[in-house]
């Protein structure tokens, strides 16, 4: 057979207490798209950091080109072929597109030791055409949405293959879980295009998506390769038995258990508009139901869960809670009112990382843990110990650092927070986003016990599909305006297709 | 060595810097090890701690408080210039100058969004106008008198040991217990962690900052009255050269410059390893040129052994 | 001007981005209502004169800011600088006569603490915050013992003339001033270490996965900040034609109070050499004013801070900073 | 008297403190255990000058001076610098006390006034000497801690002050407008010197005017940017600047000489700086008063010397030669050769030659 363009051959890398990656092998031919899938914990991103040079393999070997070498540092991974488009955004919003393209690479623009801004940004002009991009390169990051950084950080990687002879191989880390439908479609179409000068490892959460464009699965499962699959003849209910490791016991999004809302509406938007992003929004809210909302990025969804939260205010309409109008100046009145966000930036907004378990569950709530202006930790880690098992939270104990925590225990910890302020209305933006099957599926089994409960939720879904199968209801939003309201019960359901109409 | 015992050692750090420079200096010259000079170090450091205990919790927050010298300095002068007049209460007066203070520097940094590095320092313009106007622009005497009837809690003696050494260790156990055990403690280490969190959670930011920064200004003003007794006057520039002592004591103890970790113990110990340092180059007889020198490069290499960088991401 | 705060294109942001520049021609408009002869050129070359020394220490400090650390040394760079320079000019103390050969001495000699500065802050990994302290307190210290705590008087008169001397009636150093800001303003813009101290202040780990030799780059920043201190510093001998460790006194906060009230954010990544130019006028504008208005001195220090807050308040581009420390 | 009265009471509250600290001090014996270095062997008297900062001109003199004596009688001299933070000045005293076991003589110029009583107090404590220069409060007095606090000298600000001032407006004709650089608002000398300043403008009666007066706290910078921020309001209305001492009047100077009117407007100051007395031959300074550093810096330790070595009783001398002021000489353009040529001598047996007279106090 052919020679792979990049072969990993035995690796394994061990820390104290754990196996990250045990006796790993996995190869990528020429012109080949690789999806690369596994809970969180399963060893991808430490496969990742081992192939982008953050980490050194303890075992094994990386060979490029059939070539061995040793990749020190994610500088020399992108000079031997290999780029990264890491999870987290590594756009700098102080520079300009052109600058962030070829950041720490300038020295073929320079003249007389001097950067020539003209030559950088001619540059990179031509690989934005790469992504259908028609921002300026002389752009600051910081003006541009986050489906377009997205892209531009997927142009620098693409900005390799015109500059290096050896084949240039392109790791995508959940590159789709910031976009929206349509910038997927496109991103797809690079990835066709993509397909004659480069290879690709494509990760992803979203099962579907990776069948749809890989030509191979490799799924990880405890730093093991468990499973390589040829994608066409492989089922998503296939590879998530192979990711978890068992059968799916019941069905997804638990539909079977979804609430039938009590008609005691707990919110209620009038006419309520900010400028320039949304605009003439009104919807009820009831005990008990969970309204998703449907949109691209720009559709203004984001906006309004905000400024629902207290976090942005609206320029005009009304907002109650409870029949009564409130004016939310920032984000303590909403809690004080009893609505809660879980941000869809969890590392930054959701968990405060040195935090322990029990410090973050609390921290909405701490002065119910007050006495005489003493906080009560045997009470604080009573309660958290509780919602540590109710949750099913794998952590050491309440003590540990939240931060050191995997994405999907992190989102329950925020969810438990919540639940301990007691809020009745809770806004969960893309809940799910970049945690693993296993974890989601914990996270629906939640926002049912919650709508059970009698919480009322707001759900801007990480996919579609979440929003279909999760909602009671769903309003579909464009341009700042609600365009369309379905009702979606079980067995009801609209499909996609209906939704996206509604969507572009 | 595991992780637990590195943090474990981590944590003791400060107090074995502090150990060795204490053994080196005795070593070197054994009447230092005498109790009475012990004590009257403490007691010398005691000042300098109170005015940095406060700037700990700003510091820990992620902002600063250049404020702190000049309050000190205004509160003296307030003191000074009532005692006569309100006795008992001139104190409590003057250390709600300082809080006020502190209240304003807080207020600009948050409303107005200013870093408190220039708001503290802008704010620190004003007082020390207020300071010459309490005290006529002179430097105020304390009457041997009233010193001894209002004063003598500060600077008097119980137990064998000076007061000031009482008050610090008072306050040391206080602060302690503000930073450890109140809600407001806990805020102040999770804006220092991660302001937007604690902000997404619902809490009211601005108003844990400003009373922070009240509480930074308010010790300042304890620090202000403690040195006025000991000098027997208040004077507009009487805590001049104190600031950058101050900080310089918290970061010594450990406590990151960049917010989120960092404890009120650990500036005592701070305090008193720059007091050790220093009377330590008098006790060994370095030359008063090469003090300085030699007080700036002990000064880094302290830093360098007692910071807690396994908390700490990116050091700035 | 080049705009330099990232805006996000709405009307307030635009403003903004201007905002130093507009309180700058306030503070002037405010200042020629209380006295006319503020708006004289006269008036004009005593400000550039002011600002001429702040100036090329403002294009070391903002630097440093920019890449999100803090330098506490200025002071003693400047004085250790001032006092060598003088040393090195025919002068009542040495015997050395280097006329203008001293110059380049001296800078380097900055340089060379600015390194100390970066490699002590890197290698030992303390925060610049405390390295800078103590090497300003050694900066002084040495100035202070290599002159026993005398001053060095200067009777260079070629020397002298880098700020007596007038080229077009503008004071020579305003026009060494001028030079340092293209420099500096040529660094930040058009070299990799300008572009990648933006990178480094942002987000210092992605300009590490960018393969940015952070170290490197931090510690040639500041070796860099130390040659303009040291400029500062022969101009400061220049000016004053003597040079002393005591200089240098209070020129610390003046120089960060500039570089903040310009619009550059201690925070790192924002902010521009030439946001700094602004701050120094509006700082030494503001000095000259108080003056010029015959305010009470002992309330000078309140009014000069109330009007920075104010200032800052207006000036600082705050649109992308969510949480300001 | 009131403050009689307020010493003992406070001397008491140190005496039962200091009796305590003896007891405590017990457990210090087991240091004697530790092996000597030699210069902690105390047999004789250690001598010390405690300053601001041996970074100005000034006390670098003055802690020249105390090395000149202690040389002169082979015995170990220390200088201490507060660095402008009275705390440290007082610790660093007390170091030095704990370390010397008391015999310590010690000629300081206090950080600020009040420090001088707390200094005075641990000195006597430890029974060592002490000389106060410049800074004290009005009611702390030698003879109220015989024989420890040995005397207080000074110079008197006010017609120091004025007398320069004079020299000033000699220069420009005595007629016309003045403007003044003070020195810190609440230090005693630059109280001292405003006030000799009026004094002087006042017996012109009318003839001199004050432009303006402001403080540039000692600070050659800022007396740089207020001169030129004055010229830009003033003009050539002002015919002569006073500043409180030479270092200011230095930054004045460069800013008149950055606009051209170096020698043609007259400064003075006081200190006697060497870069003033060269201004003055110049011509661009009119005067400055030279306190002679070395002197005081000398003379301080030589005081409570002879008394500690029984050359004379203290206590028994008279209060001029307790709390004295010492001579500044006024040196002017007629009188910088002179100053030149034949320097200030010290002769370290006559004791109180150039003291002049008690100290009075105002207000």
């Amino acid at each position: 057979m052919m020679q792979p363009v990049l072969e990993v051959r035995n690796v394994s890398k061990s820390f104290p207490g754990v196996k990250a990656l045990d006796n790993v092998s996995f190869h990528i031919n020429k012109g080949e798209v690789v999806g690369l899938i596994g809970e969180n914990g399963a060893g991808k991103s430490s496969l990742l950091k081992v192939l982008n040079g953050i980490y050194q393999p303890d075992e094994g070997k990386v060979l490029v080109d059939g070539r061995e070498i040793i990749i020190t540092s994610p500088r020399h991974a992108f000079d031997s072929g290999i780029a990264m488009v890491f999870q987290e955004q590594s756009i700098l919003p102080t520079l300009t597109v052109a600058e962030n393209i070829f950041l720490g690479r300038e020295e073929e623009f320079l003249r007389f030791g001097l950067i020539s801004k003209s030559r950088m940004n001619a540059a990179a002009a031509e690989e934005l055409k790469k992504v259908h991009l028609s921002t300026h390169p002389a752009m600051r990051c910081a003006d541009l949405s986050f489906a377009d950084r997205q892209m531009i950080e997927i142009a620098k990687a693409l900005s390799l293959d015109s500059r290096i002879k050896t084949d240039v191989t392109i790791l995508l880390d959940e590159p789709t879980s910031v976009l929206e439908q349509k910038e997927i479609e496109l991103l797809f179409r690079i990835i066709g295009d993509l397909k004659q000068r480069a290879s690709i490892v494509f990760i992803s959460h979203r099962l579907e998506e990776v069948l749809e464009i890989s030509d191979r699965v490799y799924v990880m499962r405890d730093g093991q390769i468990v499973q390589e699959l040829a994608a066409k003849d492989a089922t998503v209910k296939e590879l998530h038995q192979h990711m978890v490791g068992r059968q799916l016991h019941h069905e997804y999004y638990r539909e079977a258990r979804q609430a039938t809302p009590s008609a005691k509406t707990v919110l209620e938007c009038v006419d309520l508009n900010r400028d320039g992003a949304f605009s003439n929004i009104s919807f009820e809210l009831h005990e008990g139901e969970v309204l998703g909302i449907a949109g691209v990025i720009g559709s203004g969804r984001e906006d309004l869960a905000r400024c629902l939260a207290g976090h942005t205010f609206p320029d005009g309409g009304n907002l109650l809670v409870n029949g009564t109008a409130v004016h939310f100046g920032a984000a303590y009145d909403a809690t004080a009112k009893g609505v809660g966000l879980v941000p869809s930036e969890r590392k930054v907004e959701g968990l405060v990382a040195p935090f322990s378990v029990a410090e973050n569950m609390t921290l909405a709530a701490l002065p119910k843990f007050v006495s005489g202006g003493i906080i009560s930790f045997s009470a604080e880690k009573a309660v958290a110990a509780d919602w540590v098992s109710r949750l099913k939270i794998k952590t050491p104990s309440t003590a540990t650092s939240a931060g050191s925590l995997s994405g999907g225990n992190q989102q329950k910890v925020v969810l438990a927070k919540w639940r301990i302020a007691g809020v009745r209305v809770l806004i969960l933006d893309h809940p799910t986003r970049g945690i693993d099957v296993g974890s989601k599926e914990d996270v629906y089994e939640l926002v049912r016990d919650m709508t059970a409960e009698g919480l009322a939720v707001i759900l801007l879904g990480d996919t579609l599909d979440e929003v279909i199968g999760l909602s009671n209801r769903i309003l579909v939003m464009r341009d700042g305006e609600i365009t369309a309201r379905f009702e979606a019960p079980p067995g009801g359901k609209p499909t996609q297709v209906e939704l996206v109409r509604h969507m572009v | 060595m595991t992780q637990e015992q590195r943090t474990r050692l981590q944590t003791w750090l400060p107090l074995i810097v502090l150990a060795v420079l204490i053994l080196i200096v005795g070593i070197y010259d054994p009447r230092f090890f005498s109790a009475s000079n012990f004590l009257s170090v403490t007691a010398d450091t005691m000042t300098l701690f109170l005015m940095a205990s406060g700037v700990t919790l700003v510091i820990m927050m992620g902002g600063i408080d250049l404020s702190v010298q000049a309050v000190a300095s205004m509160a003296s002068c307030i003191l000074a210039a009532y005692l006569q007049q309100l006795g008992f209460l001139a104190i409590p007066l003057a250390v709600l100058g300082g809080a006020l203070a502190g209240f304003i520097g807080g207020l600009a940094s948050t409303k107005f969004r200013i870093p408190s590095f220039i708001a503290t320092l802008a704010v620190s313009g004003v007082v020390i106008s207020a300071g010459n106007w309490f005290s006529q622009t002179r430097s105020v005497n304390i009457p041997g008198d009233l010193s001894a009837t209002y004063l003598d809690w500060a600077i008097g003696e119980a137990l064998g040991v000076p007061n000031e050494i009482w008050v610090g260790a008072a306050f040391l156990v206080i602060m302690s217990a503000v930073l450890g055990l109140t809600p407001f403690g806990r805020l102040v280490r999770g804006i220092g962690a991660q302001e937007r969190a604690v902000i997404a959670s619902g809490i009211n930011v601005d108003r844990t900052k400003i009373a922070a920064f009240t509480l930074s200004g308010t010790m300042a003003g304890v620090a202000g009255v403690v040195m006025a007794a000991r000098l027997g006057s208040g004077s507009p520039t009487l805590a001049n050269e104190f600031l950058l002592p101050a900080i310089a004591c918290i970061v010594v103890g450990g406590t990151a410059i960049t917010g989120g970790v960092g404890s009120i113990w650990r500036t005592f110990v701070g305090a008193l390893i720059v007091q050790v340092v220093r009377i330590g180059m008098t006790f060994m007889g370095v030359s008063v040129f090469a003090q300085q020198i030699v007080f700036g490069f002990i000064l880094v290499a302290a830093v360098a052994v007692t910071m807690d960088r396994a908390k700490v991401l990116v050091i700035k | 001007m080049k705009p330099v705060s990232v805006s996000n294109g709405n009307l307030l942001g635009h403003w903004r981005r201007w905002a130093p520049v507009v309180v700058l021609l306030a503070l002037c408009i405010l200042i020629s209502l209380f006295n006319g002869n503020f708006l004289t050129f006269g008036n004009f070359i005593r400000l550039l004169n002011s600002a001429a020394i702040p100036i090329v220490l403002c294009m070391g400090a903002t630097f440093i800011i920019l890449m999100g650390s803090i330098d506490l040394s200025i002071e003693g760079v400047v004085a250790l600088t001032a006092v060598i320079v003088s040393l090195l000019v025919i002068n009542d103390i040495s015997p050395y006569a280097l006329s203008l050969w001293a110059v380049p001495i001296a800078v380097a000699v900055g340089g060379m603490m600015g390194l100390l500065n970066g490699v002590l802050h890197i290698k030992l990994k303390t925060p610049s915050f405390m390295t800078t302290l103590g090497v300003g307190f050694a900066g002084v210290g040495v100035a202070t013992t290599i002159l026993g705590g005398t001053t060095v008087r200067i009777s260079d008169q070629t020397f002298r003339f880098l700020s007596l001397g007038r080229v077009l009636e503008i004071p020579m150093a305003v026009w060494i001033a001028a030079v340092a800001v293209a420099v500096a303003y040529v660094i930040q813009e058009r070299t990799r270490l300008g572009r990648w101290l933006y990178a480094i202040g942002t987000d210092e780990m992605t300009a590490r996965h960018a393969g940015i030799p952070i170290e490197r780059t931090r510690i040639l920043i500041f070796g860099i900040a130390g040659l303009f201190y040291g400029l500062g510093g022969v101009l400061a001998a220049a000016q004053f034609g003597q040079g002393h460790a005591l200089i240098s006194q209070g020129r610390l906060f003046t120089t960060i109070t500039a570089v903040v009230v310009g619009g550059t954010a201690l925070s790192g990544g924002v902010g521009s050499v030439i946001n700094s130019v602004i701050g120094v006028f509006i700082v030494v504008v503001l000095a000259n004013g108080l003056v010029l208005m015959g305010v009470e001195p002992y309330v000078q220090q309140g009014v000069q801070g109330l009007l920075i807050i104010a200032a800052v308040a207006l000036a600082l581009d705050r649109s992308r900073l969510d949480v300001v420390k | 008297m009131a403050s009689k009265k307020t010493e003992t009471v406070n001397v008491n509250a140190r005496l039962n403190r200091r009796t305590i600290l003896k007891g405590a001090a017990a457990l210090g014996v087991f240091g004697s255990s530790f092996p000597m270095p030699a210069i902690a062997q105390e047999t004789t008297w250690t001598l010390a000058n405690s300053m601001r900062s041996v970074a100005n001109p000034y006390h670098a003199s003055f802690a020249k001076g105390g090395a000149d004596f202690a040389k002169s009688i082979g015995a170990t001299y220390e200088t201490l610098a507060t660095e402008g933070n009275s705390e440290k000045g007082v610790s660093d005293i007390r170091a030095l006390l704990q370390r010397t076991g008391g015999k310590l003589i010690l000629n300081v110029d206090p950080n600020d006034s009040p420090d001088a009583r707390v200094i005075v107090e641990e000195v006597k404590k430890a029974g060592g000497f002490v000389v106060t220069q410049w800074n004290k409060p009005d009611d702390l007095h030698p003879w109220d801690f015989d024989p420890n606090y040995v005397a207080h000298m000074s110079f008197d600000g006010v017609p120091t002050a004025e007398a320069i001032a004079n020299e000033l407006f000699k220069a420009f004709g005595g007629e016309g407008g003045i403007v003044a650089l003070g020195g810190i608002l609440s230090n005693v000398p630059a109280i001292e010197r405003k006030l000799g300043l009026d004094n002087a403008i006042a017996k012109t009666n009318g003839k001199v005017t004050l432009l303006d007066f402001q403080p540039a706290d000692w600070n050659e910078q800022k007396a740089f940017d207020i001169t030129q921020a004055w010229l830009t309001r003033f003009g050539d209305q002002v015919k002569g600047v006073f500043a409180a001492n030479d270092g200011m009047g230095m930054g004045a100077l460069e800013a008149l000489r950055q606009n051209g009117l170096a020698g043609k407007v007259p400064v003075v100051g006081i200190d006697g700086i060497d870069a003033a007395v060269t201004a003055i031959e110049a011509g661009e300074f009119a005067g400055t008063v030279a306190w002679d550093p070395i002197w005081t810096g000398g003379m301080g330790l030589a005081i409570p010397y002879a008394h500690a070595t029984g050359k004379i009783d203290i206590i028994k001398e008279p209060r001029e030669h307790r709390e004295f002021y010492g001579t500044g000489i006024i040196v002017s353009k007629d009188t910088v050769a002179d100053y030149k040529n034949n320097p200030p001598k010290v002769d370290y047996n006559d004791l109180w030659s150039k003291a002049t007279g008690q100290i009075q106090y105002r207000s």
